[in-house]
């Protein structure tokens, strides 16, 4: 495999030579065995894995020339770029100094313009149909001019980013379901990745942004079994958004006690009780918020006393108001109940007045029956 | 004009008010009526549930009176109404129903499922569906003045002998007495002892009353046959002559129609409230034992039990009254299961007995009232309505049953006091 | 559709169209049986027609014994099932609430356990009220289309709502989805069948008890 | 000879940024911002509920990830007159107090930083020197040669290893690098050191709101409560975790990045001289003490600065018709009133039009519209917002600390004063407010145990919540100073819906284009101030002026109209 080298002309310089795996660039920039080790069965107890999958992850990774990354950002806020650093196991500089070769990554590399632009095309050049991909944001559609980089196209930069990837792991909900852009009435014409890219496999990996562990787990996940994990219905590996947050609450009890706090600040907020009342949207929402927490486990939207939005479902951002309860309509139904009874009186009235003219119409054509007229 | 398909549904349509519609908005199938009706209980045929018996009624209302049946009927869709299938009911709404109401009693949505029934003959009888028997009487009711062809001078015949029996004179076509008795033909000619017994009741309590020449019939065919102008012309003559006669109040003997006729639809067929108060012969006379005025001296020794002639307990009003009365002449009372507003019919009323052709099922659905007997197993049964008690009696005869019937005005008499 | 979309749907514009037809439906089903007016009873009364006729709405809930005694597996079951399902519908807090959004106030609701298992209870009483409307010789021989419809269109949000709480088989906004819109459905059809009775079950007893309370007769 | 150079895409920034340049010589004459992709978030906000506007503002950015979502809230509050608890306030603060801390020194290192540090030099740095180098900067204890020579080895390891991932194809040993190779392994050191700091104290987010990026908000207070005896409020746990990243906060900031900062600085002296653009600053105030509608309590006070005169500060109303305005001149929008009206957000319009070369294009039309940003000026000037224009403000307005420690900033570089308005300035006038916040936290922080300790524990009040409470009209600016500048979101609220919705944002102001008279805005001015390159091909000179801003190009065109009427036609809602 020939690595990318060219410093700040092209031109090779020192070290080309010798390390060639992972495990030997690991060792050789100081990594030791045992702290190697300990990467491997984080790595492993991230993914659920039992202790005697660890070695397997060890060789794995010591045996692989760390994969090329490439990163697009489209339609973003990089809050997704945000989350990534704040992944604490593993960590972003384990992922990208030890892990991976994040070739191009609009907001972490050094190089900018033309630089950075060669930089995405030497990756997809020499790795090609090896590399990763991983993009955020969404894609407009409306009109290229909507979001371009380097005076190309989004739409443009992703099919030709994509034709030589292995794989392709949308993050966060621009990428996977249009997110914020697409929201109502989508301005933009946004698209998600899947939308566009329809023979590649996609690892969807959701959320506003997702939880940090969860992005460096799907990746560790690929780089350690060079598979995609099993996913559900819409792309979404199962060991992250295989379960709703509600099941996973430590406020559940609460909410099948029928104990809710009605406001932010009254006795069940204090509580700890379900937020369900304030529109929690941890019933209808995939995600890991609940067992992982976030930001090394400190907390939670929920434990920190805001219901659940929802993030990482597709079309969130139109699921109705964030403080409306799942259970309320997102419309206002009582005014609509007031004008039907209104309009349903003014017709009824006419439908009962049709019925009362015909019942009177039945009594006026009567012809008094005497005992003559029982016989046919 | 003879009755005709297109004046039945007319009639049909005339008969369905707003309660009407809320009764069939309501029914949800439930089934529930049927155990209450004898009709049901003693055959086991489901097609005789009694909301089944409503069938064309119900197809009228919802083709004419919903939104969605006119949708429906527009769009030939709903079913019709034609004389097939009041040809198929004719059975069911004449033969299989006393419109005793019990099943208005039991039904969870509170259809009043009787006064739905009721309202079906009407559309039947217009559309000529009405039992020949049934025609039969209330063609002598008109004509005659009588179901059973009663006229006055067998009336006055019966006077007489009452009058020779007892020695009291019985009042005819007097003005402005308290009370104007009326009779109806069954007891007439079967049961002239109710005679001398009102009349010995009055003389002891000191009331003034009369019997009009004119009109002394108190049953009334239109009623039971689902006429309500013939019904209407029957009351008529009452009223008439009550007004003449200027009396206060008119008495519904022993009769359980004749007494709903009356005194409860009597005043809706003529179309204004009369002049006059209706009372049954039961009510007088718990009215006058409560002024005092009607005293017994000695009490019947054998075991009692009272049969509701429908009528006059459910769908009449009168219940405690039978039942004070009994108490005065009797120690050993004893309710039948379900007496009182949840009484079962005889199997007779509502124009049944005077329709043969529904002689054997009448005597069918008599198992129902033997059970209530046999649980009991009275010395004698009272009624308080000659209807039931002939019916009774037919019943009791056809199961081998030998217990005596008594009527309770009569029963009343016979223990009055010697001042 | 994504199933948030579904979802979304459910609560917004499909929410918006049920109710409008439930309302307009019920609204005209009322209309429609007051305008037909009734005649008033001229004959002398002998009880009181609106004391019956409240009296009646109320003791009419109450089965006659000899009835009782009858047609105990109707009545049983009906019992159970109209119960669990009042239960289910009015007291648990997700309904609730969903109530309070459109009357603008709330009550109470029980532990959702009590909840799941009167959902179960229902779910077994109503598939008891089938098995009895088939079996049943006067039931069946009364039973048409529209009995085994309404019974169906009942039976959905039972279970929808059953499995939508369980997660059982399809994804929780999606079961939530499928549980909404077969409420809608419930309320589409309401007005135009049978289901109809649960509001003209009040005006028909108030007409029994009135008709009788006026002859004096406890009905 | 002239030529016209591209950057693109501008990187270590958020969003998407495209810097032309125009050159006689090696010399910058002209240069053209631009903002490459649009949203239309305000578009998306219209008839939605305002509540819930927060979350949708918030995503506006990522990398403030909370500056926008407080912003939207206040907006609403200040629309409905909704009075919040001085617990919320207080917490508010924290949230956004460690937001700068936090941003600021992600921004200097891990994207200023590599403009001014060549990694690759590093792997010729002594360990040993290196120590000494860090030791005679600041006590901080990962100082040893131990650490160094560990790092030097990882990171030639790196090197070696031949993949050089988020590190190639950049300018590495370009002449404009100028620190020795201790100063460079000392930096990269710390770049590292940085990225797990970070993760840390960004905890504080998650701790009051839940999680970061994008922690929660609500109208009306704070959605955490207090109670001291719930294991599910905030507690005395978890108070006793904010005061730990508090000191983590400070020691970093105290030990590492102003020390980092002068002693980086002290080889760039020459960028005091250049990069300084318009000379105007703006501030909108924030910090309350008292809450928002008390100016005087604001710990940045607001204002506006023209021409470097820093003796008179004119006084900034959001309110006023005729002072904020957006003009799209050069931005690839339409107005009703066409193309060189300027409107007040209050009655700003988003009506995206597109009139650009055709993807994919070599150049822009810089003569015409050229940008998805607008240009936002005040009272017809293009102003510079962000951490210079606070520093001048507080300087100004005779702020004792800020006084101190710019005088030191000065004295220790032994630069003049002027030197502040330059890249130089900007980006040490980052370091200096981070100092002021990590010192202001811990005050924050004492009023709020305070207050918990007298026995007030109320962070919501609800009395506004229920939208029926609310008037059929309001309209309402929520105002803030994000850690890049003045932000301001406008709210109209109608039939307890959004009407209109617009955000003036620090970086629309600063990285806008040209308004209809031709003034170019801050990044613009900045990089015709001054500027020659050195290869046309490695314009890293443009790189660091640009990333003296701290450039957050997503906030800046957010923003798509509403021409409201028409897009609104088509919406299904």
């Amino acid at each position: 495999m020939k690595k990318d080298l060219s410093l700040n002309d092209g031109t090779p310089t020192e070290g080309t030579t010798g390390s060639g795996t992972l495990g030997e660039s690991l060792r050789s920039q100081g990594v030791s065995r045992r702290s190697f080790m300990k990467f491997c069965a984080t790595t492993a107890s991230m993914m659920a894995l039992p202790p005697s999958m660890i070695p397997l992850i060890a060789n794995a990774l010591e045996n692989a020339m760390r994969p090329s990354v490439i990163w697009l950002s489209f339609q973003e806020c990089t809050g997704c770029t945000e989350s990534l650093t704040r992944a604490h196991s593993p960590t972003v500089e384990s992922l990208i100094f030890e892990s991976i070769s994040l070739d191009y990554h609009h907001t972490l590399q050094a190089a900018s313009g033309e630089a950075a632009e060669a930089a995405r095309e030497a990756a997809m050049e020499e790795n090609f149909g090896n590399y990763l991909l991983v993009v955020d944001g969404s894609i407009p559609l409306d009109n290229p001019g909507y979001s371009t980089i380097a005076g190309i196209s989004n739409l443009d930069m992703l099919t030709e980013s994509a034709k030589g990837a292995a794989a392709i792991i949308a993050v966060g909900t621009c990428a996977t379901y249009g997110g914020i852009p697409h929201a109502n009435p989508n301005p933009t014409g946004a698209v998600s990745v899947k939308d566009i890219i329809k023979d590649k496999r996609i690892i969807n990996v959701p959320g506003c942004p997702p939880i940090p562990v969860v992005i460096t787990g799907v990746l560790a996940h690929y780089l350690t079994f060079g598979s995609i994990p099993e996913l559900d219905h819409i792309g979404r590996p199962k060991a992250f958004y295989g379960q709703s947050i509600h099941d996973r609450c430590y406020r559940r009890p609460f909410y099948d006690k029928g104990q809710f706090a009605e406001t932010f600040d009254d006795e069940g907020a204090k509580k700890g009780w379900c937020l369900f009342k304030l529109g929690c949207r941890g019933p209808t929402t995939y995600n890991a918020c609940a067992t992982t927490k976030w930001n090394n486990g400190t907390s939670f939207p929920i434990e920190s006393g805001h219901p659940c939005l929802g993030c990482s479902e597709p079309d969130f951002w139109d699921g109705g108001g964030f403080y409306k309860a799942l259970s309320m309509p997102t419309e206002d139904i009582s005014k609509t109940a007031v004008y039907t009874v209104a309009g349903a009186a003014a017709a009824g009235a006419v439908i009962g007045a049709l019925n009362r003219g015909k019942k009177s119409n039945s009594d006026k054509i009567h012809i008094k029956t005497t005992i003559d007229d029982l016989r046919k | 004009m003879s009755a005709t398909l297109e004046k039945g549904i007319n009639a049909f349509k005339r008969q369905i008010d707003s309660s009407v519609a809320s009764f069939f908005s309501s029914c949800v199938h439930c089934g529930l009526c049927a155990e209450a009706c004898l009709f049901y209980t003693e055959t086991g045929d489901p097609k005789r549930t009694p909301i089944n018996k409503t069938e064309p009624l119900r197809r009228i209302w919802k083709s004419e009176y919903t939104l969605f049946g006119r949708v429906g009927k527009m769009l030939g869709l709903t079913k019709k109404v034609d004389d097939k299938l009041l040809e198929e009911w004719q059975e069911l709404v004449y033969d299989s129903c006393t419109l005793c109401g019990r099943c208005s009693m039991v039904c969870p949505v509170g259809n009043d499922i009787a006064l739905m029934i009721r309202k079906t003959r009407e559309g039947m009888a217009a559309a000529g569906q009405a039992p020949e028997g049934l025609i039969g009487a209330t063609n002598r009711s008109v004509t005659i003045g009588s179901p059973m062809g009663v006229k006055w001078p067998a009336l006055r015949a019966q006077i007489r002998h009452v009058e020779e029996d007892s020695g009291l004179k019985i009042p005819v076509d007097v003005e402005d007495v308290e009370y104007m008795l009326l009779l109806s033909s069954m007891e007439i000619m079967n049961f002239p002892e109710f005679i001398e017994a009102v009349a010995k009741i009055f003389d002891k309590a000191g009331v003034t009353w009369t019997i009009s020449s004119e009109a002394f019939e108190a049953t009334n065919s239109g009623i039971q046959i689902g006429v309500s102008d013939i019904a209407a012309e029957l009351v008529q003559r009452i009223v008439d002559v009550a007004d003449k006669l200027r009396v206060k109040t008119v008495i519904s003997p022993e009769c359980g129609h004749a007494y709903m006729a009356i005194r409860w639809d009597g005043p809706n067929l003529v179309g204004k409230p009369f002049n006059f108060k209706v009372r049954h012969i039961l009510e007088v006379m718990d009215e006058l034992r409560q002024q005092d005025r009607l005293k017994v001296a000695t009490k019947e020794s054998q075991k009692l039990t009272y049969h509701d002639p429908c009528q006059i307990s459910r769908r009449g009003g009168v219940i405690d009254e039978p039942r004070r009365l009994i108490d005065m002449i009797s120690d050993d009372f004893v309710e039948m299961p379900d007496g009182g507003k949840m009484n079962w019919c005889c199997g007779a009323g509502g124009g049944v007995s005077a329709n043969e052709r529904a002689d054997e099922i009448r005597l069918k659905v008599f198992e129902r009232k033997k059970a209530q007997l046999d649980e009991v197993k009275p010395d004698a049964i009272i009624s308080a309505c000659s209807n039931c008690r002939i019916h009774l009696e037919d019943g009791l005869e056809e199961y081998n049953m030998e217990i005596p019937l008594l009527s309770l005005t009569e029963t009343i008499a016979e223990h009055l006091a010697e001042d | 559709m994504t199933e948030i979309e579904l979802l979304s749907w459910a609560r917004g514009p499909g929410l918006q169209i049920a109710t409008v037809i439930f309302v307009a439906g019920v609204v005209i089903r009322i209309f429609e049986i007051f305008m037909l007016g009734r005649k008033a009873n001229l004959a002398e009364a002998k009880g009181g027609e609106m004391s019956g006729g409240l009296k009646t709405m109320i003791t009419r809930t109450i089965p006659d014994r000899t009835t009782f005694k009858r047609s105990s597996v109707t009545i049983v079951s009906g019992y159970i099932f109209h119960i669990g399902l009042f239960i289910v519908c009015f007291l648990s807090a997700p309904h609730i609430l969903f109530l309070k959004d459109i009357i603008g106030f709330g009550w109470p609701s029980l532990p959702t356990p009590v909840i799941d298992a009167f959902a179960v209870v229902t779910i077994i009483a109503m598939l008891a009220t089938l098995v009895n409307r088939l079996t049943n010789k006067v039931m069946r021989y009364l039973t048409n289309f529209e009995d085994l419809l309404t019974w169906f269109i009942t039976f959905l949000p039972l279970v929808t709502g059953y499995l939508a709480f369980h997660r059982i088989g399809m994804t929780a906004p999606t079961l939530l989805a499928v549980h909404i819109l077969s409420v809608e459905l419930l309320l589409i059809i309401f007005p135009f069948t049978k289901l109809m009775h649960a509001f003209t079950l009040f005006i028909a007893r108030w007409y029994n008890g009135a008709i009788s309370g006026y002859r004096g007769v406890a009905s | 000879m002239s030529e016209r150079i591209v950057v693109d895409p501008i990187t270590r920034i958020e969003g998407h940024l495209r810097v032309e340049a125009q050159m006689e010589g090696n010399q910058i004459v002209s240069a053209y911002s631009s903002g490459t992709m649009v949203r239309g978030i305000e578009v998306i906000l219209k008839d939605r509920d305002p509540r819930d506007a927060w979350a949708f503002a918030q995503r506006i950015c990522g990398v403030c990830t909370l500056v926008h979502g407080l912003a939207s809230i206040r907006s609403v509050e200040n629309a409905l007159s909704y009075p919040v608890p001085k617990n919320a306030d207080l917490i508010r603060n924290l949230m956004a107090g460690a937001q700068y801390i936090h941003d600021h020194v992600m921004h200097f290192y891990h994207l200023h930083a590599l403009d001014w540090v060549d990694v690759v030099s590093a792997l010729n740095a002594d360990p040993k020197a290196t120590s000494e180098l860090a030791q005679s900067l600041s006590s901080y204890p990962k100082s040893s040669p131990g650490y160094f020579a560990d790092m030097k080895k990882k990171l030639k390891g790196f090197v070696e290893a031949g993949q050089l991932g988020i590190f190639a194809k950049a300018y590495w040993g370009h002449p404009a690098y100028k620190l020795p190779p201790e100063a460079n392994l000392m930096a990269v050191s710390h770049y590292l050191e940085a990225l797990s700091w970070q993760r840390d104290v960004a905890r504080l987010h998650t701790i009051f709101g839940g999680k970061n990026p994008h922690p929660n908000f609500v109208v009306g207070g704070v959605p955490c409560a207090i109670d001291l005896n719930s294991d599910s409020a905030i507690n005395a746990k978890k108070l006793s975790q904010v005061q730990d990243i508090i000191n983590q906060m400070k020691v970093f900031v105290e030990q590492v990045y102003v020390p980092d900062t002068l002693a980086i600085a002290s080889f760039y002296k020459d960028w005091g001289s250049r990069g300084e653009g318009l000379g105007n600053f703006l501030t909108y105030g924030d910090f309350p003490s008292n809450g928002m509608d008390d100016p005087s309590g604001f710990m940045i006070p607001a204002g506006a600065i023209l021409n470097r005169d820093l003796s008179t500060i004119h006084d900034v109303d959001m309110n006023a018709a005729d002072e904020i305005q957006e003009y799209i001149s050069h931005s690839w929008y339409d107005y009703k009133d066409g193309k060189d009206a300027g409107l007040h957000p209050y009655d700003g319009e988003t009506d995206l039009n597109y009139t650009g070369p055709k993807p994919p294009y070599e150049h822009l039309d810089v003569e015409q519209s050229y940008s998805w940003m607008k240009s936002p000026r005040w009272k017809g000037h293009a102003m510079e917002v962000g951490p210079l224009a606070r520093v001048l403000m507080l300087y100004a307005n005779g702020h004792e600390q800020t006084k101190e420690l710019v005088n030191m900033t000065l004295n220790t570089l032994d630069i003049p004063v002027e030197a502040l308005f330059s890249t130089l300035g900007r980006t040490a006038a980052r370091t200096l407010e981070t100092k002021l916040f990590a010192d202001a936290m811990q005050g924050w922080f004492d009023d709020l145990i305070v207050n918990v300790k007298a026995g007030d524990t109320r962070t919501f009040n609800e009395v506004l919540w229920e939208p029926s409470t609310w008037p059929k009209k309001a309209q309402g600016v929520g105002f803030m100073e994000a850690p890049r500048g003045g932000l301001a979101h406008w709210i109209v609220i109608e039939d307890k819906t959004i009407k209109n919705y617009q955000a003036v944002v620090p970086s629309t102001w600063n990285a806008g284009p040209r308004d209809s008279n031709g003034q170019p805005g801050a990044y613009e001015a900045a990089l015709e101030d001054n500027h020659q390159l050195h290869d046309v091909n490695q314009p890293i000179e443009i790189l660091r002026t640009i990333h003296s801003f701290d450039p957050c190009i997503a906030c800046a065109v957010h923003l798509s109209d509403e021409d409201g009427e028409e897009i609104i036609k088509v919406k299904v809602r």
